[in-house]
């Protein structure tokens, strides 16, 4: 009898539903569910999954994504679904920016929930409408609408400071200016590129962005931004698709409420920065846990839970087939799934950095702690950081 | 001129009446010694004196100032305490300019001043310890040279020895008498030691209850203690008391002891004041005031038979726990005459001392 | 008191004798073999893996101080380790001025005292995960004072210190002291009681004031009561992790970080056990710091102690 | 009444002296109403915002009295039974039931060992007694971030690996240090002799401790008892670490409120969790507060 | 047969040599107090003695069975501690059974023990209180009764009367007297109060600095102290000891005060074994062998002149504080025969009395 204990975090809110939606399915399909949500901060999850390592019982299954994949089955420790995905041929299926994710050393290990895309701007349409501005495409643009907002008055962009968030902004700023770089710096933590003019220019665009927020960005939670750019209070918000869900289950709607486009990007074209929430499965003895596994991975790769399960998330599938026309997916999603392909097709397709999908912890840490500097201290300067951001990976190498 | 003036003075807590009417006082550069058993309300007295407590009504003067409303700073005392209350982290130097300071005296001043009292007390080398540091005798010391140094109108000692051993005790108290011999302040000094106060006070007050018993010279009040309780609280041993009645004879008045064998104890005529034949009395005999008869000593008409219960020896003289009708008796002998214990003996009583009371108002009769 | 130690010319004690003088070590035994792998093993444990190569999991294989070289080149440690020792600073200093008024204040035989006590203390039986949080909201301009005070109509109003990287630091101190100040009074209070009654009479008839007399002679002489409360502060300030989270996350920026903080992070979000390690070995050298001036300081104590009695 | 000048001189409100003593008397109450109102205000926050509709909070901050219309207790049934946390939606009462499982018998525990550990320390003396003892103490340092990992690792050998026993054995473990601290220096001060009197009865180790210490501990037991509880109540890394889903005790419940989580925050329903999980403790402090603070100088300050 | 027997007993702690080669031993019944100033070690050989410390090296044996390893509770001693010591948290009743439920008396027993000695102490109807609700001297006496209920081979006190104020030590003196000579146990009493110790034992021992400095009888230590120590410890106010010179004359030997005016103060026939002329020696007169001269008394041919400093009445007798050459001198006289401050008056000696010191042993010289 099939049986599983998956640890995760989305211990509240519409995640735990999506979660409790899995767990539903898990046990229609004759398994015995048990989940341990972790709360609060993502360390505490590691936390807990590296003490049960070390006590000696791995987790069955946790949610875990990135690198991080790569380096638990480096130890040894995850357990392998090449049978199963092979059977259920989820190479033809998933997203192929997934697949050296999910098969670190050619092998399956995790199973891809879904595609988030962390580059979204979401614009005020009050006040672009208002202001008769459009949605900015390139950074100048968006530089010059943010111009004519504050001199009406307005904030330009909420934000609510943390590393993570600081980040996630910094990670479209990059990329927008220069993919290239982006993939340099940001995937191969390249010491050069770190170093380099362009990431020096990049965090001028960022001071400059910083000018364009309020004073209360510190200790306000990305909600409460997200409130302030749906109702007017503030123009911009860049963050990822999550926030689709948010907005829209606080009762805020695309197109009425707020405009979805990608951020700026200098280089014209469709661009994607692409995360992924994933589930790794850990060695298990117990031959009801191994069974568990195999019947939860289905289950996750299954079409009915990608959709049931993105829906509520705000993100896209994992599974490349999934008709995103039906079943409650918003505009903001299928645009996002479009943006995906063409992403894909024209090679402009990244993973972030921010969301711990390129590079080691210890260089993403590293790297955040920069920016978040940048961001709360006025005086230091492009150029410095640029140092900085290059010298702390270095110091970790 | 009276240093201190108490009058009518009464003090509560709450219902509880901790003093009852006492009036003092002192002249200029006397010792009034305080005795009396422990909560008696010598403490509270002095606290009121000092203005640590206030009063519930009366009047306290110094130096014919009234100072009822006066804060202690304010009154010119200077207090020492039986813990010693030495300031634990300064040194003794600091203990002693604390109050100086206070006053803001300049500091050149202080140091002489603090010379001038370790010079007297002979705790120079002591200045710069702490008081744990110390040994009991040596913080007395600086307790007192804390008090000295204000140079006030008005000492005021909180049993000051009892903390220290038999023998330490003794020597310090010389040293008080010999100090306020030299420094001629008035003082009021508590305590509950009788033979303290016998020894330095020039006058003491018995205080029993909140009410002050008597208040005289130390020979007087050993000598003609108003009342049973100050006779039996000032001596040790204490005096013995022995329910006696008043027979005349053709001698004068004499006692005789209850369930004794009727031997008549003849007082001398200057005690026989006030007394009438067949009264009840208290017969008061201080131990020392017993010797074993002895036939080269001449005779004593006044003889009482003992039996010799137990025997003291306590080095100079040798205690002897009698019993005579029932009633016990201590005596007080040379240790050469002590009997030995189970013996009956003749105790010969000098009656020019002996003291009579009133059974019910315990008040002394006789002059 | 004195176990019998048999000595070599009157050993005939009996066997039954010298395993009941043995009875306090056997019922010790348990507690300090706990104690020793809880403190002593942990703690080497810590010292070895710091000096590993280890990463995600813990790996024996001995690599040298470099985790450490990374650790004091990074700009996080360095700010949360100034942070511990300001902070730390601060909070002890700043809990024991605060009991230090409250208590002088409920010394002055007020009525009530009960009811005053349990409100300075009750914030020792709060999580600091709550404290944290509810002084965030306090603090924060968006949803606390300042919020409030605008709404007042005082638009004016700034009161951002949350927010300011050259002041949250003292936002987590005063949260801190909120905390903790109330058992510093508790236990100043109980030190002003057992004061003994005449020193401040004595005082008194010196003709100090009041506050001299609190100055220089009561407070003084508690002191040993201070040392108390400072250890205990100082265990928390070092252990400070969870009020700093729930507070300011260690922002803005890095600001309010501390190494209880680097060390989590490093140990389990980054998967750089080693490091993890050395940042917590660095936290036990914090903590030697203050623990052996202060064991050097109760040995000279006890010391003088015997040869008082002596 | 007063017909002659002395007394009114003796009438106590006359005087200067009293004069000013009434003034400082205000400048006391005044000074420790302030401070009341700063130690009291976050508790009426939280308080105040468990009877807010949620919309009320956002729109007008913490710092504002609920509106007589929307106010209800109704948050306080959320948090207690229906809202969901990690999954499952009974809210914190089942995390309750953890939280005792596991602070009575760690606080039991480890004050009962502390109390022998203490009694030995103070009254028995042999070899290396300091060292153990200043061993035992250093206990109280060491972060826990520090001991995770160990700890798992202990735990997983010994079995107890996500459950409550594997908690009340850390608990207690760690909880050692403390009360063995506060239990020694209490019993320092009975007098030895105490002891010596007993062995001259002819009780032995044993006897003494139940009939001699025990019967004089219950003020250091209240303190170690009250230290031990809050602590352990209010620890949530190691019930987040170590336990798991239904097993956690109930602060890693309310971490995830406080946690970043996404979506809206609760803080009507937050703030009554908080409380709620704050009542135990406070209760304790409320009702023992007294002795606390009396046992714990007797105990802290040698 | 000798019920308590101490041989050539050491303790050290540590580097600190604390008693040094005791040597002791009691009769069945007697009564031995062990004297000497704070730190000497008395509470720690009583200590050796109840088992409580182990010993260093030296044998302890009760009633001639070696007790050095035994358990206090195997060694049926009895013991009453200067704090008391009594159980804070247990009745007066449970107090006195405690030790009988350790050794399993049965309950009907118990009772019957508890109701015995509770009567011989009178503390019946304390029986169900709590020692803090007792006053010292009731303290004292349940104290006392814990050890009563024991019937043990050997009572053990350590200053069981210091903490009570001077009246009712002197009560619970007389109290412990008469109990030994009712109950006849072996007692070792430890006490710094030279007068608890001359009126309670049958031999006292004097230590000072950890080392038996004489073990006798009170009379002989008192008349025939071993040397200076022991003489000065013994007594109050303590002994004068004066520097003089041995002179040989017609008469016999005498001595002559250092400094004086040279008047010879004759010895006793007795007392001049071992001496030779022009000997220094350190010459010691108690206080109360002095006396005024009167011209009634008859002639003493050893008198001295002396100049009267201070005099402090007590009552039954009057300190004189006087010097002679430059020497303290303080008598005790009756204070009948009390002069003023500031007279010369002459003193006279019971020569028969005095005692001589070697200056370098200190050491007593002559038989
Ligand atoms: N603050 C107070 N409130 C109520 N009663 C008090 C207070 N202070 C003292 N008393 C009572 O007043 C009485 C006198 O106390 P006081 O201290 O003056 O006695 P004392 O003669 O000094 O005794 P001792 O010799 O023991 O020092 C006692 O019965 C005491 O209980
Ligand atoms: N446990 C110990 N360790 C070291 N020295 C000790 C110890 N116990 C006692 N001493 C020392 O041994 C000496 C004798 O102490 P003891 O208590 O026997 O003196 P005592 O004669 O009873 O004095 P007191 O009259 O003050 O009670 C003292 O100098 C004391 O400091
Ligand atoms: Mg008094
Ligand atoms: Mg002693």
């Amino acid at each position: 009898e099939p049986k599983t204990n998956m640890m995760h975090q989305w211990a509240q809110g519409s995640e735990a539903a999506a979660i409790a939606k899995l767990g539903e399915m898990f046990e229609a399909a004759g398994g015995t569910w048990e989940q341990t949500a972790i709360s609060g901060h993502t360390s505490n999850t590691l936390a807990k999954l590296r003490s049960d390592v070390v006590a000696g019982n791995a987790p069955a299954a946790v949610q875990l994504k990135g690198p991080e994949i790569a380096e638990w089955n480096a130890t040894g420790a995850t357990a392998n679904l090449d049978a199963t995905a092979a059977e259920q041929g989820w190479d033809d299926v998933v997203a192929p920016e997934l697949l050296t994710v999910m098969k670190p050393t050619g092998n399956w290990v995790a199973a891809p929930m879904n595609i988030h895309r962390v580059n979204w701007l979401y614009s005020s349409r009050e006040i672009l409408d208002d202001l008769g501005i459009d949605v900015p495409k390139t950074w100048a643009e968006f530089n010059a609408a943010c111009d004519q907002i504050v001199a009406a008055g307005k904030t330009c962009i909420a934000h609510g400071a943390a590393d993570w968030s600081d980040t996630t902004t910094f990670d479209s700023v990059v990329y927008g200016m220069d993919q290239d770089l982006y993939r340099k710096a940001f995937q191969e933590a390249d010491l050069e590129a770190l170093r380099s003019q362009g990431m020096i220019d990049a965090f001028a665009q960022l001071r400059k962005m910083i000018g364009y927020m309020d004073d209360g960005i510190n200790g306000r939670s990305w909600e409460e931004s997200m409130t302030m750019t749906m109702t007017g209070e503030a123009a911009f918000f860049l963050m990822g698709d999550w926030t689709v869900a948010s907005a829209n289950l606080a009762g805020f709607s695309e197109d009425t409420d707020y405009y979805c486009t990608q951020t700026p990007v200098d280089w014209g074209g469709n661009g994607f920065i692409l995360n992924s929430d994933s589930v790794v499965f850990f060695k298990q003895n117990d031959p009801d846990y191994v069974e568990g596994q195999k019947l939860l991975a289905e289950i996750i790769m299954s079409p009915e839970f990608q959709a049931t399960f993105n829906v509520a998330k705000g993100s896209i599938p994992a599974r490349t087939d999934v008709d995103l026309s039906v079943g409650g997916f918003t505009k903001c999603q299928q645009q996002g799934l479009e943006d995906l392909k063409a992403s894909v097709s024209e090679g402009s397709l990244v993973r972030s950095m921010a969301h711990n999908m390129t590079v080691l912890q210890k260089y993403r840490g590293a790297m955040m702690e920069v920016i978040t500097e940048f961001v709360a201290d006025d005086s230091i300067s492009p150029e410095e950081a640029a140092n900085q951001l290059a010298d702390a990976v270095e110091l970790q190498m | 001129m009276s240093s201190l003036t108490i009058k009518d003075l009464r003090k509560s807590y709450g219902e509880v009446e901790v003093l009852t009417d006492i009036n003092l006082e002192a002249d200029s550069g006397e010792f009034i010694a305080l005795v009396g058993p422990s909560g008696c309300g010598k403490s509270t007295l002095l606290s009121i004196i000092a203005g640590l407590e206030s009063v519930t009504s009366g009047e306290v003067k110094i130096e014919d100032r009234l100072v009822n409303n006066d804060a202690p700073k304010d009154r010119d005392i200077a207090m020492v305490f039986q813990s010693y209350a030495l300031y634990p982290t300064m040194t003794v130097r600091e203990n002693m300019t604390f109050g100086m300071e206070c006053r803001n005296i300049p500091k050149a001043e202080q140091k002489d001043t603090v010379a001038r009292v370790a010079d007297l007390l002979q705790i120079g080398p002591l200045l710069d310890r702490k008081p744990s540091q110390l040994s009991g005798g040596q913080r007395q010391r600086v307790a007192m040279g804390r008090a000295l140094v204000r140079d006030p109108k008005l000492f005021l000692f909180d049993e000051p020895l009892s903390n220290l051993d038999a023998k330490l005790r003794i020597e310090m108290r010389s040293e008080i008498k010999k100090l306020h011999n030299r420094v001629g302040k008035t003082t009021v000094y508590v305590t509950h030691d009788q033979v303290e106060a016998m020894t330095l006070a020039s006058r003491i007050a018995v205080m029993f209850k909140g009410v002050l018993q008597q208040y005289d010279t130390p020979k007087e009040i050993y000598e003609r203690p108003r009342n049973k309780f100050v006779a039996g609280f000032m001596g040790s041993p204490t005096m013995n008391f022995l329910n006696a009645k008043v027979v005349q004879s053709d001698a004068g008045f004499g006692v005789t002891i209850d369930g004794g064998d009727g031997t008549i104890l003849p007082l001398p005529a200057d005690h026989t004041a006030n007394l009438a034949a067949g009264q009840s009395v208290i017969f008061g005999v201080r131990p020392e005031h017993f010797n074993p008869v002895h036939a080269h000593r001449g005779d004593t008409s006044a003889r009482m038979k003992v039996l010799v219960d137990m025997v003291e020896p306590t080095g100079a003289e040798t205690i002897l726990m009698t019993t005579v009708a029932g009633q016990d008796v201590v005596a007080s002998v040379e240790p050469d005459d002590a009997p030995k214990e189970g013996e009956t003996i003749e105790l010969a009583i000098n009656m020019s001392k002996v003291c009579l009371f009133d059974p019910s108002t315990e008040l002394r009769l006789s002059a | 008191m004195q176990a019998h130690t048999p000595n070599s010319q009157t050993s005939q004690a009996s066997l039954g004798q010298r395993l009941a003088n043995l009875t306090p070590q056997m019922v010790l035994a348990p507690t300090i073999f706990l104690a020793f792998a809880y403190v002593v093993g942990f703690s080497i444990w810590t010292i070895w893996i710091s000096l590993s190569t280890s990463t995600l999991l813990p790996d024996p294989t001995y690599q040298g101080f470099e985790e450490y070289a990374k650790l004091w080149g990074s700009k996080r440690w360095t700010v949360a380790y100034q942070n511990l020792f300001v902070f730390g600073a601060l909070y002890v200093v700043g809990s024991l001025a605060a009991g230090t008024v409250l208590a002088v204040l409920i010394d002055q035989r007020v009525k009530f005292e009960a009811v005053w006590r349990t409100i300075y203390l009750y914030p020792l039986a709060i999580s600091f995960i709550v404290t944290g949080t509810v002084w965030r909201w306090i603090f924060h301009p968006n949803t606390g004072v300042e919020r409030a005070l605008h709404d007042m109509g005082w638009l004016a109003a700034k009161f951002d210190w949350i927010t300011d990287r050259d002041l949250a630091l003292y936002v987590v101190v005063i949260t801190g002291m909120w905390h903790a100040s109330g058992f510093a009074m508790a236990l100043i209070l109980a030190g002003l009681r057992s004061v003994d009654g005449d020193l401040v009479k004595a005082a008194q008839i010196d003709g100090a004031s009041m506050p001299r007399i609190y100055r220089k002679v009561v407070l003084p002489t508690i002191w040993p009561i201070f040392i108390a409360v400072t250890v205990v502060l100082l265990q928390f300030a070092i252990k400070t992790y969870d009020l700093v989270v729930a507070l300011t996350q260690g922002g803005p920026g890095v600001a309010t970080t501390v190494p209880a903080i680097v060390v989590y992070d490093l140990m389990f979000q980054r998967g750089q056990i080693a490091q993890g390690a050395a940042a917590a070995v660095m936290i036990l050298v914090a903590l030697a710091f203050v623990l052996v001036p202060y064991a050097l300081w109760s040995a000279w104590q006890s010391r003088k102690e015997g040869a008082r009695h002596g | 009444m007063a017909d002659t000048s002395t007394h009114e001189q003796f009438d106590p409100l006359a005087t200067g002296g009293m004069r000013r003593r009434i003034t400082s008397k205000g400048i006391v109450y005044g000074a420790l109403s302030v401070f009341a109102l700063i130690y009291i205000a976050p508790l009426l926050i939280i308080l105040l915002n468990t009877l807010r509709p949620l919309e009320d909070i956002v729109r007008t901050g913490f710092i504002a009295l609920p509106d007589a219309e929307t106010m209800t207790l109704r948050y306080w049934g959320e948090a207690w039974g229906s809202f969901c946390i990690g999954g499952t939606c009974e809210g914190v009462s089942r995390f309750y039931k953890n939280s005792l499982l596991m602070t009575i018998p760690a606080t039991i525990l480890s004050t009962m060992i502390g109390l022998l550990n203490g009694y030995i320390l103070s009254k028995w003396r042999f070899r290396y007694d300091g060292l153990i003892f200043g061993l035992i103490t250093l206990g109280v340092f060491m972060p826990q971030q520090m001991t995770l990992l160990p700890w798992a690792f202990v735990l997983g050998k010994l079995g107890l690996s996500n459950t409550i026993a594997g908690l009340v054995f850390v608990h207690t473990v760690q909880g050692i240090s403390f009360t063995t601290l506060f239990c020694r220096n209490y019993f320092v001060s009975i007098p030895d002799d105490l002891i010596k009197a007993a062995r001259i009865d002819g009780a032995g180790f044993w006897r003494i401790f139940r009939r001699i210490i025990l019967p004089l501990s219950p003020p250091i037991v209240i303190v170690t008892v009250i230290w031990q509880f809050t602590g352990i109540w209010n620890e949530f890394l190691f019930g987040t670490v170590f336990t798991s889903g239904g097993n956690q005790p109930i602060t890693s419940a309310i971490v995830a409120f406080s946690g970043s989580g996404t979506g809206e925050r609760h803080y009507n329903i937050e703030a009554a969790a908080v409380i709620m999980a704050a009542l135990p403790p406070l209760f304790i402090y409320i009702a023992g507060g007294k002795y606390f603070v009396r046992g714990l100088t007797q105990g802290a300050v040698k």
